[in-house]
């Protein structure tokens, strides 16, 4: 299915950053521009995401040149998915942002980049080219790089220093593995890629092939934040403005993951019993250190931000089963976990907000003063446990059933242990947060949550969303065991792009 | 020249992670550096090499005389020397501002935001 | 029909505290209507279960998870339900007198129904996973409700760990269930338990049994895992009444009742549950002795019941499950009473120490009216409803042998003595501990009684007449666990035989013990009883702050290079078992062939790379850097690639200039490391140049695929209208790519602006500007 | 620093290096140049020239903020490429007309050529941007 809309979901935002360029004097036209921007984006997504549901794989041809040789894009419904995904937190943290940023990062091109993020972020999830996969994660990271630095304060500073080197690490080893393979292969169309190693499937070539294909491991692995590989996370991600981490977390290591998924279903699938059973160790480990990472932690948005690691862990266990049960569940943990872990950043904000500090030592009392803000939280923060009925039990219920299935039972015991200790660290939070009394009375803002929508309106929408997915769960997971089959099935993504021929 | 080069990509990855793993931030990004020539002479390198003839169609022909250079690969190469020429530009402004506000360019004093 | 009946009571609980702030003193009464109403409508249940009718709906959630909304209420979940809705009524009424206007008690009364509703969903779920959901849903509530006075420490840390202790066994349970549901082809219950066989002969399912069970046990504070319920009763009394005594921790019960048609009938079963349960009956009750603490011997004894539950259930016996189902109700009634009777007080004496109180009767007569009646069910005195279980409870267990009944027996006659001590102790005898008298003990509100005069009424009057149960709720129930149409006739009286004989031993006993009670406290006090896991709770808490201290300092150190060795060592290690499982192959044949001038760029190219990564001044440094880069440049010039040449001289020229215009600010190098670190550095970095070498040999010595290239060297002219095929490609064949570039590109611009030019840190020294002051003043 | 002689030589260089950077724009279909080495180029001109006299002088010489460059030129690639997306084309599809010179052949313009002027005034624009804020940091 030739589709040239298919471009969209690149070229909204980067309209609306160019757009916001234009208009670089002027912020408050910015912040109009920008949020009217992430709406359309989230729009476009969802029609994207209906057209490919009704009618197939959609792919264009760039510059009308036909496959392999020019750029495809192709959304199958993964993409699609995960670019609706895009669009949900684009909006949300467009709108947290008009007051949470201050004024003088807005007038810095705040706006601009975070729709160059989205932009990079979107191409990554919509391109059928290796190469090209390449420069919208530089897109993406750069934005990013920005954005964590985007204010100069000392830990932003230290903190980039240290994102900013791993990652640009992990770029120089994707690039290299994508000199390799085309060195190998002659080509960097993924179907193209696909097809070929499928058509030569001779012992020596697939051993070659495995080998390289360990290299973007680590490159998407870096990205991702997998075990051992994901120090420049917590280094980081605490140090920029909430709606920046918000952002990052909900979308950045889900790029690698998205990443991981797709090539390790579609092109390197010669020896999976090598392959995935390394993805399910590393699964493994992920979840253990990231959530024990998390249980030493006293600072709400480091703790966070350690759960974004631990929680990376479980799509990579539904890659690693490698079942279409168990990428449907990867696919919907990412959905969900990316919301809710988003959800939680943005009421991190809020209570910095209301009580000037993300330290629960300092904080308490918030579940008498803000009952409302206390059951976002908790909505929220039990989904991320997995409690349910939340979407984060579906999503683990579902890995659950998976790896039962094909008898992986290390691994369902590691998840649902992890699940437990997540539990705990997300009791901690409410015990302290929102149970335990206030120890200092002083520090109290003036801020009147009913009266500030903007902080308190992309909570709600993000919170719905979960809760939509949560009983929606039907139709929902329809759509993922959709996603989870086409995934399973590379045939039909390369007819997609090739034509039935090839 | 197949036989070289792989040695002298080898030895610029050496170099580049032996002075990515300096304490100085300074040598950080003269590792950033080398490690993006590395990476670019390894595209050139591993999609083969052909000597002098360039992939330009002369003004008096039609076609293009084999052999000539792989042109995909220089376009991939030339991709990714802007961008990491971008890259390079943003590291560095870090790297003073960095400088600036932590006042030392060693880089184990910059563990304040770690756990 | 049903399933309102189970959402009804979220719809309340989210209403409450909008009634409560309407009602005020009175809303436990206007809350109470709906449970009141679900009771008589389980009523109207019953008779048609008898004539085979069970009410069951079922819609579909998630075909691809096996989710059903499907809910069946059958005898057994009648049972339970019945116990939920009624002790629900009237804690409702109870919670209104026992807060007064004190608690912020619209929050109360949501987080209440929220668990009468997950409770009823419980019971009545045919899915297991639905059954599941419901199952955890009340753990939530209970730990809510056990934290609901949040400003006591001690009660937030109950909550935590009956949280925590139930949601572990919860999750294992999840799995259990998953299990148990490949093994049976299916997750809904009513189809399950028709696989009994199959199941019980899987290879699996001694697996699946015992995951199953560490759930139930969890929920249902069985040995060892039973020492969060004695903590939970940090509660406020009637959340203690209802969920801690009542129902909550029957769900567990339910569960194996329900289940044991499909799990039970092996010996494994037969010595798990049956064991399991019997020890916690007997253990339950020799912890009360060393309380003094009316709550927290309600608490112990009710570890006591639920064991004796289990046993009955391990032995699965008809007789056994009767007593079972009679207990369980039984069980409801007394110890309902004696919760609310406990609170109420607690509300007047502001003490629940037993050695305190005495002689209530006189002040409290309604109270103590209930209380007397639910202390002679729970001791098990002929006529009351206690009794008629207990007589089921023995014969079981006579049946079996007689180790059993002597297990029984202990297990009796401890709740014998703790029926005394609490039911009947505060309010007839005199206190052991003389205390100034309270000034204003009275009977407690009207609120208060009702609940304590039902219950304690119920125990008298089914006690009498427990055919009022035989025929409809017992025999459905015992239908519903057995698989088979059961017949049930209850009679209050069996005549003189050897079980009632027992009982009669057991009474006398308990009482006997009863006298010298003080002999036995001061015995109890000095034994100490550790028993249990509450220890090893905090330990693994302790445990896990220092593993998680420890890991973390260990791995998120904050020194870059670290992590850059690690991910290098790691990378490292997964590309060369790579490369190693491809063993080499046939090594690559590639050319020798080399020109002099190539061969002095290549080692320009190494020896300025060299220079930079040895150079003592930052310039020599990024001169070098540069000239390794005019290296390359010319590398890519003879290999016929006259753009990337250009491209390359220019920036590397202007990567100079940029560095200089930086490092004009930066301080000069120092050589920070000793000598072993560079070693080690130079050791990773040269394996890794050493496996980057390997790569590149096998990339360009092999060719699995011939490349795409061709296409645009015959297509540029033609069809893309250039001959630079490069540009072309960059322009047109790949545009996008090169539109990804001119944004990092565009995006890097704006980062060096804004990093260089907006300094946050430094703008409270200048006082704050406006987003359009800074905006205006950036590049001037 | 700035000797007379680097002013001198700058002086003469800057126009000579921008007119280079136009023609290595324009050839680059189908000769080696085009829209990176040409932005390069110019602004290497420019680079020069505030070395020499300060960064000051060579923005009023360049007149436009190198800010704009970047959103013009970015706004162009862009619109080369929605261009197409309104005749009914995938994204970024080159158009071509041709128009015929007599005796010199004919002169063929296309979208790409536009597409490569948005990736010259980026370059530009980046690269000034760059050089000025690091000049300018005190």
């Amino acid at each position: 299915m030739m589709n040239r809309f298919l471009i969209l979901p690149i070229v909204v935002p980067l309209l609306t950053a160019v757009l916001c360029l234009l208009f670089f004097r002027k912020p408050r036209a910015q912040r109009w521009i920008g949020v009217s921007g992430a709406g359309l984006l989230l729009g476009v997504s969802l029609w994207l995401l209906q057209v490919v549901w009704q009618q197939g794989i959609q792919t264009v041809q760039v510059g009308n040149w036909q496959a392999p040789f020019g750029i495809t894009l192709v959304a199958d419904l993964f993409s699609a998915v995960m670019v609706v995904l895009a669009g949900v937190l684009g909006v949300a943290v467009a709108i947290y942002s008009w007051e949470s940023i201050d004024a003088q990062r807005q007038a810095f091109g705040y706006y601009p980049l975070m729709h160059f993020l989205l932009m990079g972020v979107c191409g990554a999830f919509l391109t059928g080219d290796l190469f090209n996969l390449y420069v919208w994660f530089e897109v993406m990271l750069m934005a990013s790089f920005v954005l964590l630095a985007l204010g100069g304060e000392r830990g932003q500073m230290e903190g980039a220093i240290k994102y900013v080197t791993l990652n640009l690490l992990s770029s120089a080893i994707f690039l290299a593995a994508l000199g390799l393979l085309y060195g190998l292969a002659g080509t960097l169309n993924m179907a193209d890629l696909a097809q070929k190693f499928a058509s030569t499937a001779s012992a020596p070539s697939n051993a070659i092939v495995t080998a390289l294909s360990m290299l973007f491991l680590a490159a998407f692995g870096i990205k991702a934040a997998v075990f051992p590989l994901f120090f420049w996370l917590p280094a980081s991600y605490h140090t920029p403005p909430v709606a920046v981490t918000a952002l990052f977390s909900g979308l950045l290591t889900k790029v690698g993951v998205y990443s991981l998924i797709r090539v390790f279903t579609l092109i390197f699938v010669q020896d999976t019993v090598y392959t995935h059973t390394l993805l399910l160790v590393i699964a493994g480990l992920t979840m253990i250190t990231g959530v024990l990472g998390a249980v030493a932690q006293n600072e709400m948005r480091r703790l966070l931000s350690f759960h974004i690691i631990s929680q990376i862990g479980y799509p990579l266990m539904g890659l690693g089963i490698f079942t279409p049960l168990g990428l449907a569940a990867a696919v919907y943990f990412v959905f969900h976990v990316s919301i809710a872990k988003s959800t939680l950043f943005l009421i991190s904000g809020v209570i910095a907000r209301l009580r000037g500090v993300y330290d629960l030592k300092k904080l308490g009392g918030l579940y008498k003063k803000e009952a409302w803000l206390a059951i976002l939280f908790l909505i929220a923060a039990l989904s991320l446990a997995g409690l349910p009925p939340s979407s984060g039990f579906f999503a683990k219920l579902s890995l659950v059933l998976a790896g039962l299935q094909q008898a992986q039972y290390l691994i369902v015991a590691v998840s649902l242990g992890v699940s437990l200790l997540t539990l705990f660290s997300m009791v901690k939070i409410w015990n302290e947060a929102f149970w335990k009394e206030k120890p200092t009375v002083e520090d109290e803002t003036k801020f009147a949550l009913a009266q500030n929508w903007s902080w308190i309106l992309p909570i709600l929408f993000l919170v719905g969303v979960t809760i939509v997915l949560s009983f929606g769960i039907g139709p929902i997971f329809r759509l993922m065991s959709q996603v989870g089959n086409q995934l399973m099935n590379p045939q039909l993504y390369i007819q997609a792009v090739l034509g039935g021929g090839g | 020249m197949e036989m070289v080069l792989p040695f002298v990509i080898g030895s610029l990855y050496a170099m580049a992670i032996y002075m990515l793993l300096r304490r100085s931030l300074v040598k950080l990004l003269i590792g950033l550096g080398l490690l993006s020539h590395a990476s670019n002479l390894l595209i050139f390198t591993a999609s083969g090499l052909t000597r002098f003839k360039a992939p330009v169609i002369p003004m008096t022909a039609e076609q293009l005389q084999s052999p000539h250079a792989d042109p995909l690969p220089q376009a991939l190469i030339l991709t990714a020397i802007v961008i990491s020429f971008g890259v390079t530009a943003f590291a560095l402004a870090l790297a003073y501002r960095a400088y600036r506000s932590v006042n030392t360019d060693d880089l184990d004093q910059m563990k304040s935001t770690d756990a | 029909m049903l399933i309102v009946a189970v959402i009804s009571g979220f719809g309340l609980a989210f209403l409450a505290p909008t009634i409560c702030r309407f009602a005020k003193q009175k809303s436990g009464w206007w809350l109470a209507i709906l449970p009141v109403f679900l009771t008589l409508y389980f009523l109207t249940l019953l008779p048609g279960l008898a004539s085979g009718q069970i009410p069951a709906l079922s819609y579909e959630w998630s075909k691809e998870l096996g989710l059903t909304f499907a809910f069946r209420a059958d005898g057994l979940s009648l049972a339970f339900a019945l116990l939920v809705s009624g002790i629900g009524a009237l804690v409702a009424i109870y919670a209104s007198g026992y807060f007064g206007n004190k608690a912020p008690i619209g929050r109360f009364y949501l987080w209440l129904f929220f668990f009468m509703a997950s409770m009823l969903g419980v019971v009545f779920s045919d899915n297991l996973i639905l059954l599941f959901v419901f199952w955890e849903l009340t753990s939530l509530s209970s730990f809510m409700l056990i934290g609901f006075e949040q400003e006591r420490e001690e009660a937030r840390a109950a909550a935590i760990q009956a949280l925590l202790v139930t949601g572990s066994g919860g999750l294992v349970m999840l799995a259990g269930f998953v299990l148990l549901g490949q093994i049976g082809g299916t997750l809904e219950l009513s189809a399950l338990l028709l696989k009994g066989e199959s199941v019980s002969t899987h290879p699996l399912y001694l697996a699946v049994l015992i995951l199953i069970l560490i759930g139930a046990f969890t929920k249902s504070a069985q040995v060892p895992f039973h020492f969060w319920l004695p903590n939970a009763m940090q509660a406020p009394t009637p959340v203690s009444t209802y969920l801690h005594a009542a129902t909550m921790v029957k769900a567990g019960v339910y569960l194996l009742a329900r289940l044991s048609l499909v799990l039970g009938g092996s010996s494994f079963w037969f010595w798990a549950v049956g064991g399991i349960g019997a020890l916690t009956m007997i253990l339950g009750g020799y912890l009360a002795f060393s309380q003094t603490d009316l709550k927290r011997y309600l608490a112990y004894s009710t570890i006591s019941a639920l064991g004796s539950l289990v046993m009955a259930i391990g032995i699965g016996s008809e007789t056994a499950l009767k007593a079972m189902v009679l207990f369980l109700l039984a069980h409801g009634l007394y110890k309902g009473t004696l919760f609310l009777v406990t609170g109420a007080i607690d509300h007047e004496c502001k003490t629940r120490d037993v050695r305190e109180l005495g002689g209530l009767w006189r002040s409290m007569p309604y109270n103590a009216a209930g209380s007397t009646l639910a202390a002679l069910s729970m001791a098990g005195v002929p006529l009351f409803f206690g009794f008629v279980a207990k007589e089921y409870l023995y014969e079981a267990a006579y049946k079996v042998g007689a180790f059993w009944i002597s297990l029984a027996i202990i297990g009796a006659l401890l709740n014998v003595f703790i029926a005394f001590r609490v039911g009947i102790e505060p309010f007839w005898l005199p206190s052991q501990i003389e205390v100034k008298p309270s000034k204003h003990v009275h009977e407690a509100p009207w609120s208060m009684r009702i609940g304590p005069l039902i219950l304690g009424g119920l125990s008298l009057l089914l006690g009498l007449f427990p055919q009022i149960l035989g025929r409809s709720i017992v025999s459905s129930a015992l239908t519903a666990a057995l698989g088979r149409p059961v017949e049930v006739k209850l009679a209050a009286w069996h005549g003189v035989n050897d079980i009632f004989l027992l009982s009669l031993l057991t009474l006398g006993l308990g009482v006997g013990l009863f006298a010298v009670r003080q002999d036995l406290q001061r015995i109890a006090e000095k034994v100490s009883l550790r028993w249990g896991l509450d220890g090893l709770y905090k330990r693994s808490l302790d445990f896990l702050f220092t593993l998680a201290g420890f890991q973390t300092r260990t791995l998120q150190h904050g020194y870059l290079r670290y992590y850059l060795i690690t991910i290098i060592v790691a990378v490292v290690a997964i590309t060369a078992g790579g490369l190693w499982r491809w063993g080499g192959g046939t090594l690559p044949y590639l050319s020798w062939d080399i020109y002099f001038y190539e061969l002095g760029i290549a080692v320009i190219i190494v020896l300025s790379a060299f220079m930079a990564t040895l150079s003592r001044s930052r310039l020599g440094a990024v001169a070098a850097l540069g000239v390794a880069g005019y290296g390359v440049a010319s590398i890519y010039l003879l290999f016929g690639a006259p753009d990337l040449a250009m491209t390359q001289f220019l920036i590397e020229s202007l990567t100079v200039v940029l560095f200089v215009l930086a490092f004009y600010h930066l301080p000069n190098f120092a050589q920070l490391t000793p000598k072993r670190e560079r070693l080690r550095d130079v050791f990773i970095a040269l394996i890794t140049g050493g496996l980057m070498t390997i790569f590149v040999f096998v990339a360009s010595g092999i060719q699995i695929h011939p490349t795409i290239s061709p296409f645009f060297v015959e297509n540029s002219l033609p069809l893309a209208h250039g001959r630079n095929i490069v540009n072309v490609i960059l322009v047109d064949f790949r545009g996008l790519d090169t539109l990804g570039e001119i944004t990092v590109l565009a995006i890097a611009g704006l980062g060096v602006f804004a990093l260089l030019k907006l300094r946050l840190d430094l703008r409270t020294a200048k006082g704050k500007k406006s987003a359009e002051e800074i905006a205006k003043g950036g590049d001037q | 620093m700035t000797s007379l002689i680097l002013r001198t030589m700058v002086r003469l260089l800057l126009p000579l290096l921008l007119m280079f950077s136009v023609f290595l724009l324009l050839r680059g279909h189908n000769e080696p140049g085009g829209g990176f080495v040409g932005g390069l180029m110019a602004a290497t001109g420019f680079a020069l020239f505030s070395i020499a006299f300060g960064s000051e002088t060579a923005r009023r010489i360049l007149r436009i903020d190198p800010l704009a460059l970047i959103g013009v030129g970015l706004s162009l690639a862009l619109l080369t490429g929605l261009i197409t997306l309104g005749l009914n084309q995938p994204f970024l599809t080159g158009i071509w007309f041709k128009f015929p010179l007599g005796s010199f052949g004919k002169l063929e313009l296309g979208t790409p050529l536009l597409f490569d002027l948005g990736v010259y005034l980026t370059v530009w624009g980046v690269t000034l941007t760059i050089v000025f804020a690091l000049e300018e940091v005190k």
